[in-house]
Order: C-alpha cells, then structure tokens, then sequence
C-alpha cells in the first residue's frame, strides 16, 4: 500500500504539465475557438496521452488507471478543449484515436435531451445503449449546433433521433468504460478544483481593499482553506479509485469511482463558484477566466453520470 | 398584525391589474438583449406609459410629479407588474431609485426643475459612476479626480461597472475633490452629462456574453460646479441617503420574479420524466424545493414587515441587510436546483424543446452577480455583526 | 395590512416577558426540577396564558394567534418548562386548564415510539387519533420513565401500547388544532433562537483570545450574523402565520404554518448549535446553559411534524 | 500508486484479527461510564494486554519497549481494534500518545526509564494539563506560574479539560517560567505527580452529564526540576513535538467508528418503517447517506495518502489538518442524519427496543466538542490558509 505517485508517475504528471502549458497556456483561453486545434490534438497522441492504458502489444503505451488520472488531471488544469475522454476510451476500437489523427465522441443514448459535445470536429461518434457499445459515423448523424452553448469552448449539437450504429463491444467492456469515463472526467475535475484555488489564491494576495491584501480578511481565508479541503479530499478520492482500478481484488472498483466523481464534481464546481466571488466584481467579467473553468465543471458534472446518480449507486453499495 | 389588505389597497391592486391586463398585451416584442438603442426606447416608452397611468413615480412626492403613494401601495404595485411579467425597464432604473431620489432630497432647485420630470417622463437615461477598478466594496477608497478650474470641475480617471452607460444620457458620479481628507471625507456627487467631451466607453463583457456594463474613461472632462448635488466633499453623505428611499421595497421585483419561478420549478419536476414517472416522484427532490418555498415565503413576510415598518415612517433596521443576504443565497439554491433538474439540457443558454432552459441557465450564472452587486455577502454580514449586534469592529 | 406588533400587542409580550424573567429567571436552568413547578404554571394561567385565544364568553381572553405568538416567543426564550402547547390548546376541552390547575399532555398515535413528555406531572392527556381527539386519564396509561431523557427538564416517558380515551372532538377543530400546535411550537423555537444569539453576542463580546474579544474575528461575527438572519426570517414567518391564521382569506394558514415551523425550527437548532460552538470549550460544559436551549429545539423538532413533513407540505402546496 | 496491501501487511492483519477474536469474547464488560477507577482498571488491563500481545506500543521505537512498526502496519491494528469494537482505552491516551512519545523524544535517560515502561504497561495514567479557562485557542497565553525555589519548581494557578485526571498519576504540564518573555518564549514543560500536595480536582460535568474532564486548581504545588522536560522556556516547542508523532493515523479509530456508523445508519434506514415502506424508500435520503459514505471513502483515502507519506519518512503535509477539519463537519452530519431517522426517539440516550439510540444522541452531543478540542475548525481554517496557501496573516 503506497498510495502516492512514484517517481516515474510524477515524472509522467510534469511532462503533461510542460506540454498543457506550451501548447495550450491560460493566454489561448479568452479567445474561443469554434474547432478544435487538431495539432494539439496530434501532440497530446504522440505524448502517448490517448493509448496511455492502451497494451503495449496493441500500440500502447501499457500504463495503468493512476498513470491516467494523473494526466487528466494536468488537462483538466490547463482546461484543455476536447473530447479527450471520449477518444482516450476510443482507442481500442477506432485505430486512427491512439495517436491523436482522428477525433472521437462518446453519447449516451438513455440522455434526453441527446446533446453531442464538438459534433463538427468529430471523426467517429461512439454510442452507448445499455450495455452496448456502437460505432457511428457523425457525418451521418442529424444534430443541430444550439447558439449559445453554455460552455463556450464546447460546443454542443442536439441529435434529433437516437442514431444508429454498429456494434463493437458489449458486457463487462462497457460496464468498465462506464466507470472509466466517470474516473478520467473526476480527475478533470481535480484539475479544474486546482486551477481555480491558484487562481483565487493568487488574486485575494494582490488585491487590496480597506489597505490590506482581501486575502487578510477572515471570510476570505477561511473559503479558500475549504478550497483546499475539497481539492485535497477529491483527488485523494480519485488516487484511491484510480490504484482500485488498477487493483480490483484491493477494494469495490464502482464504488470507489462513484465517490471520486461526486467529490470531484463538487470540488470543481464549489471550488470554480468561490473563485468567481473571491474575485469580486471581476469574477463577474469576461475577461476574466476563472468562468471558463466554473463552465466546465458544470459540463462535466452532467457527464458519465451526476452528482445524484453517484450518491445512489454509493448508498445502493452500503 | 394584521395580513389582509384595507379595501382601498385591494382596489388599488384591481385597478393595477386591470391597467396591465389592457396595455400589456400591445406592446411590442422585447428587443434582444445586445441591441441597446432598441431596449432604451423600449424601456423608456414603457416608463412613459406608466407615468401617464399615474404610476411611473407612484412612490416620489406629489411636487416632484410622482403621486406620493404609500409604501404598501408601491409594494402592490410592484408585485403586480412582476407578476404580470410587465418590462422591467432597466434603463430607468438608475435615475427612477437613485439619482432622481437624490436630486429630489438633496439638488438645487434648478437641478429638480432639470431632471426630475424628464427622469420619471422616460425622457432622461441615467447611469451610475460610482465603482472603480481599484475600489469595490471598499468604494470610499475611489480615487476618480476632480480639480476646480473656474466654474467647472475638471474630471480624470476611470470608473467600472457603469451599467447600460451606452445608451446613457447622465451619469451620477462620485468623485475625489481632497485627495488629502480622510478618504470618505473628500468625496463629491455630480451630474456629468454622458456627451461630455473626453468621456469614453468600453463596453465590458460579463460571464454571460452580455454587455450590459461598460468600463469609463474620464479625461479631463469638464462638469460645470453647478451639477454638484451637496456641498464639495459631502459626496459619501449625499450618496448614502439614496438608500433610504427604498422604503422596505428594494428587491421586491426580484422577490416575486423568485417566487414565481419556484413554482416554474415544481412544474417543471411533474414534468420530466424519469427513470420511475416523474423527477417529482422524488421525495428528496420536493423538500428541497418546500425548502425554497418556505425560504422564500418568509422573505415574503419580511418584504410586509419592512413596509409595515416604512408604512409607520421608521426606516426598516434589520429588515433590509438580511432580507438581501438571504435572497442571494437562496436565489443560488433555486437555479441550482433548476441546473439539477435539466441535467444536459442545463449545458446551453438557447431553449430546447419547452422546456425554458435557456433563461434558467443564464439567471444561473447572472446569479453569480449577487452576491457582490450592492456590497459583497461578507461585507453585509460584518455590517450586520457590528451595526445591528454590537460586536467590536 | 400591517404585519407588526400594536402597542396592545407590544405590552402584551412585554407582560408575558416580565413574568418569565421573575418567575423563571435564568439561574433556574442549571437546578433540573423532576416535577415541574405548579406555582408557576398557576401563575402563567392567571396571567391568561392558557386562555389567550378562548372567547370571552368561554372564560377566555378572546385574543387571537397574533398574541399567542408573541407570547410564546417569550416562554421560548426564557425556556420555561412543561407540556406549554397542551395545556394551551386543551383550554376548550379541559376545564381546569385555563386557569393553570390542571397539566394537559398529548401525544400522537401515530408516532413510533409513543414518548410522554411529562407523563408524572400530567393531570389529563388527550390523544390524536388521525382526525379525531380523544381524552384520556394520564394515570391509566402505563408509561416507563427513561432514565436519560435528551432535555433534563422535559422528562418522556414510553408508553407500552397506545392507549385509549373517549372522544373530545374531530374533523376540522382538530386540524386546526394540528396547526396551531406546530405556530406555538416555532413560536417557542423562535424565542429559543433569540436567547442563544443573545448569550452567544454576549459572550463573544466579552471573551478574549489574541488579545483581542473573539467578536472581534470576521467569522465569529459571520457566525453571529447567520445567527441573526435565520432568527429575523424565522420570525417573520412566525407573524404571518399567525396573521394568516386570525385572517385566513388572506392566504393559506396550513402552508404559512408549514413554512413557520420549518423556518423556525432550522433557527432554534441552528443557532443553538452555533451559539454552542461560539462559547469554545465552555459550550461543552454543563454549567453554561446553551445546552438546555440547544436540547429543547431538537426535543421541539420533533414535535407536530418534523422538517421533513413540513417541507414535503409546502411542496404539495405548489 | 498502489492501494493493495503487501503480503506481510496483510499476514499481519490476519494476525491481529485472529488475536483480537481470541482475546476479546474473554474480556469482562465495560464498566459504567461514570465510574472511573473501574474504567482505569478496565482499560490499563487491556493496555497490558496489548503490551503483553506485543502491540502496547506498536509504533513507539523498540529502544522504549515498543516494536517500532510501519505506519502501515499502525494503520492495520487501528482499523482491526476499531471494527472489532476492542476497548478505547481512553485512560491510556494521553501518556501513549501525547507524554510518553514526548518524553522519548526531549525527555532525560532517568525519566525514560521511569515513565516509559510504565505506560506502555498500563501501569501509569498521565491526564494533560494545557488549558486555561483564560487559554483555549489562544493556548499560548496561559497563565500558570511555576517559580524555580531550590530544586523545586512551585506552580500556582488553574486548568481546565484535564480528561480522567480524576484517575491519573502523572499530568503532562505546560507553565509559565517567564511572564516577561513573549508568550511562547516563557513556557516549560513538566511532569507534575498528580498526588503531589496542593493540587485540587474539581470535576466539570459536560452537557453530556459525563464527567469526563475536571477543572485542576495548583496552590503552590512543588514540583522537581528534575521533572522538567526540555529546556526552561522552551516548553512551547517541546510541547508541539507530540504533533509530529502521529505519523498519519491519528483519529483512525474515529475514522473507522465512523464508517462503521454509515453501514448501521443504512441498516437503521432499511428497517424503520414509514408510511410508503421503509425509510430507505426515500431517494433524498439514501442520497445523503451516499454523500456521506463518499465523504468517508475519501477520508480513508486521504489517511493511506498520510500514511504513505509518514511511510516514506515524511511529515503528512496538507493531510492532517484537512482531515481533521472534514472528519469532524461528517460526524456531526452522519449523526444529524441518525437523529433524523430516529424522531422521537432520539429523544432519550436510554436505549428503546434495539433502535441503538442510546449510543447515536449520546454521540450526537458529544460531536459538538469535536469542533473546538484540538484548535477550535475557525483555526484551523487559519493555519490552511496562511501556512498551506501562503495568504497574508
């Protein structure tokens, strides 16, 4: 039992670090993009990010679900755009996913409204149906981008029917995907709760009010201290969860996913709410962009089920 | 303690509701939220046919035009435009409950004979220069210079926050006449007209897209000493008695707007299904949502125990802080739970289907305005510590 | 519409304040009585207590829910002890109990386990049973005392089986009597929430650490002012039911009650458990008697619906 | 990153559990909480139990009698003692993990050797003596004077929240040597016999009723210099050395009870019935005992990163603190939540048919010092914002 990153994981979590930071700083976030940057698509799959867990004898890397975590992690700190859930799960069933060629989205087909996240960028559209896994060609699917989606770095299309596919997996393979999607998008979320504490952190240190630093102020120290408390609590969930996956016979794999992703979810999205009050009325402004970070905790919190499907399946678990 | 109205205040509320029920429905659809010349003509015609009803300053002095109504009457009527879902009018709102109260407490006659009537008229547009980069919720910090030179004062420096400052034909101005006075000390109120030369606007984007806000430049534009409203360096005094015109009504709007949407939220649940019938079946889910009913029925009760206060001429005390830190935080809760309910369809601010989405995503994140709009939730529970229980500063 | 006090109803409240601070002062909160004070509860009755809202032409004070709230709010605050609410709605059917002769309890049937608060000390108990009300003789209900009651002056007893007893009233008399157990109930818990935010500002004002009164710290005075806000609303919510009730055309007194007893109960616990934390150490100990106030708001709690049941009521009510 | 257990690790488990189920059955039952010189006889007999099983002093340094185990292996005989119910042993606590791990880190060779077998035998109660009713989070202004006279030190003044000093033989003692120097710079450390002549017990009753704690007046009690611990002055450092000693398993055992409470809170929820089925029929609430088992899961997970850290040499960093702030929010949740299911019947700490309530109110008031033993949750939030996150003091 070491439930900390090795020096080799460590290793891993600064080169994704050094890669968000040059191919996708803080700076590229005010100005929204309507497509998706496919080079930096490309050098996050030659870094290995997407075949990360992929088998070595299949063209992957060979790494584990702590090795994964901890990279999402570094992506959901930088606020990389992306389907990168859905095209790191792709990897075994589309070839072109692994190195970042070709994009891939996931919908699951229970979601009402069925609402597809980048559908214009998409190379390949996975479906999930109950305990089936289908394969569809986007291009074919009818689905009509909305205005204003809430996220402005990712747009969203509502698909008019349930589209059709072909299988390609089906049974426990997708029951586990499930819980991947819902651990890789908690580790997102422990990156966005981190960002936005730096954030905060950063900014009640230099603003002055009545003569002093905001962040002298009681109230102030006493919210970003229960920042840390959700940050810290979540991505320890998530280390758990993750090393569980990686050993399954150490503990209940499901149930340690389902807490990482509720206390995930709420450490991002609390954590991105006091953000935005800590900085006052400039929380408030666009250029400010803390809100990006709020957005897409948001977003998701309603992916690979929310907050109140994991405290069922938790309860349901006692 | 008595909840029922008088005979008189129940056929005010008919008379109001007839009124709305006939002008209501001709009015022309409401301009999109970007094009600002639109909404100022839209707002502004609205706020002329109040007044030619007789309610467009229902609470000012009959001398100033208005009608001198009473505390409890300007609550009926507020509840009932909301609830009729009557413009809100925006672009009045600045000169109709701040400056032309100020002006009509504490102007020249000369500057009551100048603005009082075009402002409840919808002839004037009035905007507010009060906050500054550097100065929010300690906004006596503000350091926006005016030097006297003759007969003007000459203005430089930069305000924020300055609300559809666009389409403004005024603005109510706080400036620093002695940088050497302690700093609540050397403040002074002004009328700057908007077309002044050397003012400049960038608008600012909020969170939501919106520019409803603009950042203003202020380079050496001259404002004539005869727009001061108070004495030079009597700013901070001049600008602190506005907030005793609300009369226990502040917010009131936004109360009924809640209330009303509370109930959107219970339909919206007996709507949706789920996996067994309808979210409603969830009985988590309904006494999240009797909470909120409760919280928001005993603001309700608040709202009637701060009028009755204004009704007796006393200013409500505790009343007004807590009523608004309360309504912040449940005005959270509420779109929270709407965010819960819609699940996906939380993730765009265009409708889906009607299901009403759009404007619920988009109050969800105007929310996050709240609690720092109008002194930040901390500062108002420190003024309630300190001024209402006595603890030491 | 004037949802204040009148000065008639200001003195009233003034009155009952008096006679609580004389003849239940705080020093009697540490010496726990087994049997409650009869002097005092004759005295409660010839001040018209049990009688307030009784017609004049019953023998009664003929004054309405708006007074029985002020009232109530008073016997909160000074936590005076005994079966209050009974004996106040058993004045139409017991004779005895207007004038403070005769302790009146009631339980309902419907509760799992059926405690007796004050069994030994009782003189009548009536009973609800759905919508009928039923009187039985205390003495012939078996009932064992507990030996660790949660409040040390409300002293419960369980009662074997539910017993039996003849009828008094049913149908609407007995909603209405539901519903103005549950306003004096968050009447009491109103007062309750008042006189804990008073020692809690008293103490605070006056302890010092760091060389400064803890008052002093921002989230001391952000404890307080929670304190305050839960406290006023409650309060308000209180008087409009009351009002609500003494003019039941203006609106719907069983969801105006509803709300009061949620809001009011949140505010006694709340703040009980606040002004508990806000007395450091000495809020453990015995000797101080926020505990008495803060063991009485969860016994109320309990008491003509719980949270739970009234928030579900103002739901239905949407 | 590994969660799985070693093969000793998990052979040393297997052992502990298969002592645990010999020893236990044979025990005798737990004396009434009242009584403490039973409770002392019953739980320094099962501090010689462990001591004699070879876990008295697991983690201590086997050069004091201990084994000198892995945090791991500490964490493992936590977790087993906790699920099996094994005896607290609260009148051990204070010389185990407070006096004892001090003394064997600043103490002198002849006071190791006369206190540390001891205690790990279970032949020494220790009791702690910091608080002042003048000194509770502000523990450095404490004002008990001990003047040097010959080879004594002689103490005058008064504590408070000495837990079973009642029972005690020794007292870890924090005094004042030097009222001039700054606050923290005037302390010592002393081991101050409990019968030594002028000390007086006053024992203070809790608002659970227990008498747990007692009020501890010194009027000129003589205490050796020999009995000093450290340096004169320097008792503040001494004092804060304990911290360091708990290697990321401190509160395990409340951890463990507390999860244990969330599987009975479910089974609690399973069983009563309510008017549609039972409790657990409600979405709400299974919910919120999904919260809460979510909130534990990563509390443990948060003790194996802590003692991962401990296990690697270092000092848990973020860990401590924020467990024990998080720890203590759950259980006064998880217990509301037992309240809440109880009604009526967590109206008595008498136990009624098998509903377990006396236990769940009990600990529903004792949870309320959970906030202010050990650095009142408001400190605590302090020290994570200025020594974690750097902010301005």
């Amino acid at each position: 039992m070491h439930l900390l990153p090795t020096p080799e994981q460590r290793e891993l979590r600064s080169a994704v670090r050094a890669i968000c930071e040059s191919e996708f700083p803080a700076e590229r976030l005010g100005a929204e993009a309507s497509t998706l940057d496919r080079g930096l698509w490309r050098r996050l799959g030659e870094m290995g990010l997407f075949a990360l867990r992929l088998p070595e004898v299949d063209g992957g890397v060979g790494l584990g679900t702590a090795e994964a975590v901890l990279a999402f992690e570094e992506l959901g700190r930088a606020l990389v755009p992306g389907p990168l859930v859905a095209t790191h799960l792709a990897t075994p069933y589309l070839p072109g996913a692994a190195t970042g060629e070709r994009l891939a989205g996931i919908v699951d087909l229970r979601e009402a409204p069925l609402l597809v996240e980048h559908h214009a960028d998409l190379d390949d559209l996975l479906l999930l149906d109950g305990d089936r896994l289908l394969r569809a060609d986007p291009a074919a699917v009818p689905a009509r981008p909305v205005e204003r989606p809430l996220d402005p770095w990712t747009p969203v299309s509502v698909a008019a029917a349930p589209p059709d596919g072909e299988p390609v997996a089906q049974g426990p393979a997708v029951a586990a995907l499930r819980r991947d999607g819902a651990l890789l998008t908690a580790a997102l979320q422990v990156g966005i709760a981190a960002a936005v504490l730096d954030r905060a952190v950063r900014y009640v240190g230099e603003r002055e009010q009545f003569g002093r630093p905001v962040g002298a102020f009681q109230a102030v120290k006493h919210a970003a201290a229960d920042m840390l408390v959700r940050l810290e609590l979540a991505r320890s969930a998530v280390w758990a969860a993750a090393a569980t996956c990686d050993a399954p016979e150490a503990g209940d794999p499901d149930r340690a996913v389902a807490a990482a992703k509720l206390l995930a979810g709420e450490a991002a999205t609390k954590n991105s709410l006091a953000a935005v009050q800590l900085h006052g009325g400039m929380g408030f402004a666009w250029e400010v962009d803390v809100h990006f970070f709020l957005k897409r905790s948001w977003l998701h919190d309603t992916c690979w089920g929310d907050a109140d499907t994991h405290a069922e399946a938790l309860a349901a678990a006692l | 303690m008595d909840i029922a109205y008088t005979a008189e205040e129940d056929a005010f509320r008919a008379e109001v509701r007839a009124w709305l029920g006939e002008v209501l429905p001709a009015l022309p659809p409401a301009p999109p939220p970007h094009d600002w010349p639109a909404r100022r003509v839209f707002d502004t015609t609205w706020q002329r046919t109040l007044y030619d009803a007789g309610y467009g300053g229902l609470d000012w002095p009959a001398e100033y035009g208005g009608r001198g109504a009473s505390p409890v009457q300007q609550l009926i009527l507020l509840e009932e435009t909301e609830r009729a879902r009557a413009p809100y009018g925006v672009a009045n709102y600045v000169g109709l409950k701040h400056a032309g109260p100020t002006i009509a407490a504490e102007g020249t006659p000369a500057q009551k004979e100048r603005h009082l009537g075009p402002i409840l008229r919808g002839d004037e547009v009035w905007c507010q220069g009060f906050s500054e980069p550097g100065a929010g919720s300690d906004l006596a910090s503000l350091r926006t210079r005016a030097v006297r030179d003759g007969d003007d004062y000459v203005l430089t420096g930069q305000k924020i926050w300055t609300s559809h400052s666009l389409v403004a034909d005024f603005c109510e101005i706080l400036v620093r006449t002695d940088p050497d006075a302690p700093k609540h000390k050397g403040l002074t109120w002004l009328i700057m007209p908007m077309d002044a030369p050397g003012v400049r606007l960038r608008p600012l984007r909020t969170i939501m897209g919106s520019t409803d806000f603009a950042e203003m430049f202020l380079d050496g534009v001259r404002v004539p000493v005869a727009n001061r409203v108070g004495a030079e360096n009597d700013g901070w005094r001049v600008a602190m008695v506005t907030l005793s015109f609300e009369r226990g009504t502040a917010f009131t709007g936004e109360l009924v707007n809640s209330m009303v949407l509370v109930e959107e939220l219970a339909r919206l649940a007996r709507k949706l299904t789920r996996r067994s019938g309808t979210a409603w079946n969830d009985a988590g889910l309904r006494r999240e949502i009797g909470h909120l009913a409760a919280g928001y029925d005993a603001l309700w009760a608040l709202t009637l125990r701060n009028v009755s206060e204004a009704a007796a001429g006393s200013v409500p005390g505790v009343g007004a802080t807590v009523f608004k830190l309360r309504l912040t935080e449940l005005r959270t809760t509420l779109l929270e739970l709407f965010a819960r309910l819609l699940g996906r369809a939380g993730l765009t601010m265009s409708d889906l289907d009607d299901l009403g989405n759009g404007y619920y995503v988009e109050e969800r994140l105007r929310a996050l305005s709240l609690t720092i709009a109008g002194g930040t939730s901390n500062i108002q529970r420190n003024i309630i510590a300190e001024r209402l229980l006595g603890l030491p500063k």
